[in-house]
């Protein structure tokens, strides 16, 4: 066990490598550079030279990534050319928007998914069931920013359930932060949620067929306790995969989202920098969303090894 | 005429795994098999029967020692009736794949010969088009053989062919077995662990005990006569529902 | 803000207080690019800076400049010094008073010394020297005389030695002063109350970053905002009755801008040919709601000393008289071009999209190439490596010279590459002059050349929009790229 | 008699009409007794077991006749009821030993089930009782394979942890639906003789599946032999294994591997 | 079974529907679908124009067929480039594994960590916005979520005692591959593929709305959803007509994908 944790955890760095390498690569073949976005569309040529200089655009590109790698290393993530600040402070705020949207639709996806799953499988093919494979359905057929679209207006214009275009800070109190994320987090959430109930659903189902819960129910358990004490947790093995994996769909839908509800977060400040070829920004903002993929995917698999003892020993 | 023996393992030993991990599951195993011949080999589960077969096939490369299999193409037919048939396929195709491989061109030729072998195991037309799905499990087994034969092997490894099969099922099988070994002049390597069903169909017997051969000879020999103390034990457990 | 759901008013139409009730919140499409007022090149940065920063001068609506830290200035006759008086009483807005010092630094840093002598303001380059003359009075010298230098003097004055400091700590002169800054989110700035002159009626102002035009217009029908810039006419009709719309222009001018060095767009037929076959009322309906001012030329409407409405005119569409003009030129038929624009401006897409329509009824088969900002930016003007291009243009140093100096044969702005003598000489007498009549003269006839060459098929000053709480009054629009707060008011 | 079985009939609804798996099924057991079904695949064996338990989806399954169990109609009893049954009086053993047991639960919670559904127990009396239990199943170092999971046993020992989890109430009744099939022959037999051996101390009765005439006989005291979901013939083992009346009897007896050589084109016999 | 028939049933209609629909679209449109009109500017859904008109006059209906048309184009495109280059990848890696299939499989990985709309934003930000741009963006990556699904497919089949078999007949290796092989993995890449195909659509949706997608003058469904959302709420016809489509098809294609998958397991 130890010894697969070393390893897996020598692979994750490798991984993490890996990304580092085609995070830098990708944007430094981006047409365009940053100078029309610092000095305009009118500057000059010398003004241009000079910046790229200033800015160590100039350096070939081996050089430019590992003297990025060794300040990523040291905790220097570097100077946003737009906003000229440091990286790591421009983004501390993003984070904190981003890092709640995703929490709160994990924990949303979970609070809805889970029982629903369990509804549906445990009366399997009675009117629950049915009407909620439907909306299930159509939920996962909506693009979330059509959703978002939606949820704003039913419930930010109609409704004024929320204040579209507020922005709320944490410092204004979590008790109203949350109440403010909890929508952009709904529509990020939703598709997801629909998908990790049909996962569920037939995951229980099959596991409900295998010859195990026979023997249950040949010692006396009732179908309400062979699920919970037999099914549950190996029904559970696949869907937590799916669940880490949603995590890289969370980061996704909250980019678009974040769009639709305009939340500052990492998403909007991402999209921003690509188009001011803010490199340094960009550049951090993909390694760490891929950083938290991975390793939740690590976490995953961490996780369905201690689910399942089969692969403990492996 | 003293016939070339079909196959000849002198001293082999096979290996699974790399480096660190290889370990060896054969120790130097010798046997001989003439063309004509049933070869039976016993042995408790992972005393490495399986491993033999797949050594003798080529599928297991790591050996070392003398490996002679003086036969065209061996087929394997294996334990399990429900994996050994292409569930995406029709009998006919599979059938007719080893005459594809051999560059019959001809369709008509091909579906003739794929069902005069059908006719051989004891199955009809009615079968030629059928999906494995719609065949019970001996009648998969007939398929597996028939495809085994078709491609003009005459050396056949059977890995516990009748285990899965309840005993009448089983009992038509090795009935079939022998019948087709007079026919086509077969020679089979015959795994199984059920000494009744060895007996009942082969020559000579091989006991294999954790990746050796501890003792081989005639079936009535080592019957009336097993010198080894597995061997002893393991006729001891069948016997006793025997009598 | 207020944020009780009960209401449909706009979160602070409601309170009388002071405290709460004298602040405004105002949305905008674009993220500050820097606070560093020399620095800054976006012109949705210059706006809302101009509430913290003053130069000697500072800009006025009509286009012009009135004095601001200086009290007054005079320029010599051969117009190569301008010598200024400083205003007394003048503080930043930690308290200390403006001193010769603070201004000079000032001036020296856009001329470059803290950029290795590369000047921050390119008109800065114009400059031999700065001299004090006493403690209040202070000469700037020019290499050549310039009738527009006086607008590089809105250049922000700044506290000497803070330019390390400044775009994190950005201390000005203005009527309002900077409290806090949060990228992609708001910058927020409260009334001054040492302002040397009439001063903000507002208490605070929050700028809040809103990219989404959709985000922008929800905002404002939840009450979250108070004002919004910079509304694009499409979302007119969601936010009329519930505020006030008031209409203005962009301040720059949209074009098909043709490749002069490319055939077949070298040939002046051709392009009259092509402004004969397209019809910009119809452009105007379409892409702007009708709420567009045609332009005729590379002038904006709101320049009204120089704006000549009446070359609008010249070209009514006429698809006979174009394809006349067409066969002239030896394309009876027709040809094919290609239009590149960039990608993420809707209304030049648009246009383009329209104008491939106009322009196919005279035989002329146009291709669309959309293509990204920075693609746009690199080959296409400062590559010059493009047949036409929709887009628009704006005066980035508010000057008119800005708008016509860049067709001048050989200007490294010329990215259409126009050639032509008379407009040259034309454009080097009119920066010359020290008559400003004379001046506006030249340039009209310049505009005139523009028009008569079709030097490309000028559209339009695109229509823009500031939605206003009807709580709120006195927005005052400037010919140029500012929004002064401090005007703005509750009723 | 514990148990009287009377007409069972099992059916399955189909589209092209009834399926019928079990026809006219009766047999009596008694106290323990130890009595065989023997049949080949699908004969309606497995069927006629899970009836007994009370197995069947009566939804999906059409289940009539009677089955009296201490005079009780099981058939008539709610599935709450009957689960008062299950575990406790009755008890089954399935063919399937690699997969009749939850990968991710221990082997002891496994055992001590049917306690905790029945008793009151606590943890501490269950482990005591699921141990003496595995070790009536013939399971060494009880207390060691309590921790652990089904993946790290053999086959046969998987075999016996369902053995010892059937017993651990002491019920009246085992059902043993074909418990060798998927094992190696010396792990059969000694499988027979653990299932023997509690027969002989518990007086547990055991109703014992199989395919092979061979194997009942080591075990049974009487024999039902099926086919094609009818009973074709029953009597004592002794009687049936070497005077069957019925020509498919005498079949499934011929098929058993016996030390006869097989002949080409021979009809075996 | 009988619930999952009409399942598939219901699926297998709206699937043909919108298939028609978008073929539809190909061929004829009942206005010429850039043909702007000033008089008609976001003229409410009528008779002569049963979807309503966009901000520039033009007909809805038509410029949704044409649109479902490129939207289709788009998603099959993207299928083929990325399913079949994942197909090769991933069969040729699942069969023959060794190191090849572990360098493969950690690019993958790598790959993976970006979420896939994040990745076309950086891929298309390198290579500009585009109907053809997008394509080949969403196409590449699609490969590699592809690839592990077809390799572990092929894992699981490759020890089978059928291909053993096949081997043992002396049967070429690509012929085991895609004539033994390929056949028995259908049922799973199919809904893999039906699952593909409705994140294609949502993804250029996306992109799209993230206005990296496709541009004018192509038209898509994801585009006119973009357009439309500034005026959602005064003009939502312009919304609902291509949001209907796209909604409807990605629930048929599901839905139809789910019903074979059942089908093929029963
Ligand atoms: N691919 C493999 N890699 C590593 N070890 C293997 C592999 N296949 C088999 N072995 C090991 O080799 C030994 C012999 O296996 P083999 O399958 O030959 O046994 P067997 O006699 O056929 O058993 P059974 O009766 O259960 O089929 C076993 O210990 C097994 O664990
Ligand atoms: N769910 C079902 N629907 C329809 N027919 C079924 C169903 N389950 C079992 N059967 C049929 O009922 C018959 C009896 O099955 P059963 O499992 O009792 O046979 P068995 O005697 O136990 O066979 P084996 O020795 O293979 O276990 C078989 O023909 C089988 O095909
Ligand atoms: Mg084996
Ligand atoms: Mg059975």
């Amino acid at each position: 066990m130890m010894k697969t944790l070393a390893k897996r955890l020598l692979l994750l760095v490798g991984t993490l490598l890996l990304v580092t390498i085609l995070a830098f690569v990708a944007f430094s073949i981006i047409p365009g550079d940053p100078t029309s976005s610092i000095l305009g569309v009118e500057a000059t040529a010398d003004q241009v030279a000079a910046l790229r200089e200033k800015l160590g655009l100039d350096l070939p590109i081996w050089q430019r990534y590992l003297h990025w790698l060794g300040g990523l290393l040291t905790g220097n993530l570097g100077e946003s050319y737009n906003y000229a600040m440091p990286v790591g402070q421009l983004l501390s705020t993003c984070i904190s928007y981003t890092a709640t949207l995703a929490v709160m639709s994990f924990v949303l996806i979970v609070v809805i998914s889970l029982p629903l799953g369990i509804l549906a499988a445990r009366y399997e093919g009675g009117v629950v069931d049915r009407v909620l494979t439907v909306l299930n359905q159509i939920t996962m057929s909506v693009p979330n920013f059509v959703a978002g679209l939606l949820l704003v207006y039913v419930f930010g214009l109609v409704l004024r359930l929320f204040q579209p275009g507020a922005i709320v800070t944490p410092a204004m109190g979590w008790g109203s932060f949350l109440g403010y994320m909890f929508f952009p987090a709904l529509a990020v959430a939703l598709p997801r949620s629909a998908m990790t109930v049909k996962l569920l659903r037939g995951s229980i189902l099959s596991e409900l067929g295998q010859d195990y819960i026979r023997t249950a129910y040949s010692k006396g358990n009732s179908k309400t306790s062979a699920l919970w004490r037999h099914v549950l947790r190996n029904a559970m093995i696949p869907v937590v995969t799916f669940l880490a994996m949603t995590v890289a769909d969370i980061m996704a839908g909250s980019i678009v989202v974040e769009q639709v509800f305009g939340i500052p977060g990492l998403g909007k400040m991402l999209v921003t920098s690509i188009g001011n070829r803010d490199y340094p920004v960009v550049q951090v903002i993909v390694l760490l969303i891929a950083t938290i993929v991975v390793v939740s995917n690590f976490a995953a698999d961490l996780l369905y090894r201690v689910m399942d003892p089969r692969l403990r020993g492996r | 005429m003293a016939e070339k023996p079909m196959v000849n393992i002198q001293g082999l030993n096979s290996y699974y795994g790399k480096g660190k991990e290889r370990k060896q599951v054969l120790r130097n195993v010798s046997l001989t098999l003439d063309p004509g011949e049933v070869l039976g080999i016993v042995g408790e589960s992972g005393s490495g029967k399986s491993t033999l077969a797949k050594c003798l096939l080529g599928v297991v490369k790591d050996t070392q020692g003398t490996l002679e299999v003086n036969a065209f193409r061996p087929q394997m037919v294996f334990q399990d009736p429900y994996g050994s048939l292409n569930p995406a396929k029709s009998v006919g195709w599979f059938l007719e794949e080893p005459l594809r491989v051999l560059g019959v061109k001809d369709k008509q030729e091909r579906r003739t010969q794929a069902i005069d072998m059908l006719r051989q195991v004891g199955l009809g037309e009615e079968h030629y088009s059928r999906r494995p799905s719609q065949l019970s499990g001996g009648q998969r087994q007939r398929v597996a053989i028939a495809a085994a034969l078709i491609g003009g092997s005459r050396l056949i490894v059977l890995d516990e062919p009748v285990s899965a099969l309840d005993v009448t099922m089983q009992a038509q099988i090795l009935q079939l077995l022998v019948d087709l070994k007079e026919t086509f002049r077969l020679s089979y390597l015959f795994i199984s662990h059920d000494l009744a069903v060895v007996y009942q169909i082969c020559d000579r017997v091989a006991v294999m005990y954790q990746g050796e051969i501890v003792e081989q000879g005639s079936v009535d020999d080592i019957y009336d006569n097993p010198q080894h103390e597995y061997t002893k034990k393991l006729l001891q457990a069948s016997l006793a529902l025997e009598e | 803000g207020n944020t009780d759901p009960g209401t449909t008013q706009p979160a602070s139409a409601q309170t009388g207080e002071l405290s709460e009730g004298n602040s405004v919140t105002v949305g905008i499409a674009q993220d500050l690019d820097s606070l560093d007022p020399h620095a800054a090149v976006a012109a949705g940065t210059s706006e809302v800076l101009f509430n913290v920063f003053e130069g000697l001068v500072k800009a006025s609506p009509d286009g012009g400049v009135i004095p601001a830290v200086a009290s007054d200035y005079t320029v010599s006759d051969d117009g190569l010094t301008y010598t200024f008086t400083l205003r007394e009483g003048v503080k930043f807005h930690n308290g200390n008073a403006v001193t010769m010092e603070d201004v000079l630094y000032s001036l020296e840093r856009c001329a470059g010394s803290e950029n290795n002598g590369t000047p921050l303001i390119s008109a800065f380059s114009n400059v031999t020297g700065f001299e004090t003359v006493d403690d209040t009075h202070l000469t700037v010298t020019l290499k050549q005389a310039s009738l527009e230098f006086i607008n590089s003097m809105t250049a922000a004055i700044i506290p000497a030695g803070s330019g390390a400091t400044i775009a994190t700590d950005p201390i000005g002169t203005g009527p309002f002063s900077f409290v806090s800054y949060t990228p992609q989110q708001s910058m927020v700035m409260k009334k001054f109350d040492g302002y040397w002159g009439e001063g903000a009626k507002l208490d605070q102002v929050t700028f809040r970053i809103i990219t989404d035009v959709n985000t922008l217009v929800m905002g404002l029908q939840s009450g979250t905002l108070d004002m919004v810039i910079h509304l694009p006419n499409s979302v007119r009709s969601q936010v009329e009755g519930q505020f006030t719309v008031l209409q203005d222009t962009m301040k720059l001018v949209q074009a098909l801008y043709l490749n002069n060095d490319v055939k077949p767009f070298d040939d002046v037929r051709v392009r009259q040919a092509m402004y004969y076959a397209i019809s910009v009322p119809e452009i105007i309906e379409l892409v702007s709601n009708g709420d567009g001012v045609a332009t005729g030329t590379s002038m904006y409407p709101a320049y009204t000393k120089y704006f000549m409405p009446e070359l609008a005119d010249n070209y009514q569409q006429n698809l006979d008289k174009a394809k006349e003009l067409l066969a002239e030129a030896g394309y009876p038929n027709g040809f094919s071009m290609t239009i590149t624009v960039p990608s993420n401006y809707t209304q030049h897409v648009e246009t383009a999209e329209v104008l491939m329509q106009q322009l196919s009824q005279v035989g002329i088969t146009a291709k669309l190439n959309p293509i990204e900002w920075e693609s746009w930016v690199s080959d296409v003007y400062r590559g010059r490596n493009f047949e036409s291009t929709v887009c628009g243009i704006a005066a980035s140093d508010m000057t008119g010279r800005e708008m016509l100096e860049r067709y001048v044969s050989d200007h490294q702005k010329n990215f259409i590459n126009f050639q032509s003598e008379e407009y040259d000489e034309v454009m080097d007498k009119a920066l010359s002059t020290l008559d400003a009549d004379e001046q506006t003269q030249l340039y009209k006839q310049a505009q005139t050349i523009l028009n008569e060459e079709a030097a490309s098929l000028w559209i339009q000053d695109l229509c823009d929009l500031v939605a206003l709480n009807p709580a709120l009054d006195g927005v005052t629009f400037y010919a140029t790229y500012v929004l002064d707060m401090s005007t703005i008011y509750y009723k | 008699m514990m148990l009287e079985i009377n007409h069972l009939n099992i059916a399955f609804p189909h589209a092209q009409g009834h399926f019928e798996a079990v026809k006219d099924f009766s047999l009596t057991v008694e106290e323990g007794q130890v009595i065989g079904i023997v049949g080949e695949s699908g004969s309606g064996k497995s069927m006629t077991a899970h009836a007994i338990m009370g197995l069947l989806d009566r939804k999906q399954v059409q289940v009539s006749g009677s089955i009296c169990f201490d005079g009780v109609e099981l058939l008539d009893l709610s599935r709450s009821q009957m689960r008062a049954y299950q575990g406790k009086e009755l008890s089954i053993i399935f063919q399937e030993p690699m997969t009749s047991l939850n990968p991710t639960m221990k082997i002891g919670p496994q055992v001590e089930e049917a306690l905790r559904i029945h008793t009151k127990m606590s943890p501490k009396e269950r482990k005591a009782r699921a141990l003496e239990a595995m070790a009536l199943a013939g399971l060494p170092q009880a207390e060691a394979l309590y921790h652990q999971y089904p993946h790290q046993l053999s086959g046969g020992m998987r075999q016996r942890v369902m053995i010892a989890a059937a017993l651990v109430l002491r019920p009246r009744l085992l059902i043993a639906d074909e418990p060798t099939t998927a094992l190696d022959v010396t792990i059969q037999a000694q499988i027979l003789d653990t299932l023997k051996e509690i027969n002989r101390k518990e007086g547990i009765a055991i109703l014992f599946i199989s395919h092979d005439l061979g194997v009942i006989r080591a075990l049974c005291h009487h024999v039902v032999v099926m086919q094609q979901g009818k009973i074709v013939e029953a009597g004592d083992v002794e009687q049936v294994f070497y005077h069957p009346q019925q020509s498919y009897t005498r079949r499934l007896i011929a098929s058993r591997p016996t030390r006869t050589k097989l002949k080409a084109g021979g009809s075996h016999g | 079974m009988r619930r999952k028939n009409w399942y598939a049933r219901l699926g297998g209609v709206l699937t043909v529907a919108m298939l028609a629909f978008a073929v539809t679209g190909f061929f004829w449109t009942p206005y010429e679908p850039t043909a702007f009109d000033a008089t008609s500017k976001y003229a409410p859904p009528s008779l002569a124009h049963p979807f309503g008109c966009d901000q520039m006059g033009r007909d809805i209906l038509s410029r949704t067929l044409e649109g479902a048309g490129s939207t289709l184009v788009i998603a099959l495109a993207v299928l083929v480039i990325g399913f079949g280059l994942g197909l090769l990848i991933g069969s040729l890696c699942g069969y023959f594994g060794g190191a090849l299939d572990a360098l493969v499989m950690r690019v993958c990985d790598a790959l993976a960590a970006f979420p896939s709309v994040l990745l076309a934003l950086v891929v298309l930000a390198v290579i500009g916005p585009g109907k053809y741009n997008v394509i080949g963006a969403l196409g590449v990556l699609f490969v590699p979520s592809y690839a592990r699904q077809v390799r572990g497919e092929f894992l699981k089949f490759r020890d089978r005692d059928f291909v053993r078999s096949a081997q043992l007949m002396g049967v070429p290796k690509w012929r085991i591959l895609y004539v033994h092989i390929l056949p028995n993995t259908w049922p799973v890449l199919l809904s893999g593929l039906t699952i593909g195909f409705n994140n294609a659509v949502l993804a250029e949706a996306s992109m799209s709305y993230l206005s990296i997608g496709v541009t004018a003058p192509d038209v898509s469904l994801g585009r006119m959803l973009n357009e439309a959302q500034s005026v959602w709420f005064t003009a939502p016809w312009c919304m609902l007509g291509p949001a209907l489509v796209v909604v409807l098809t990605i629930l048929g294609v599901s839905m139809l994908g789910e019903g074979l998958r059942e089908r093929m397991r029963a």
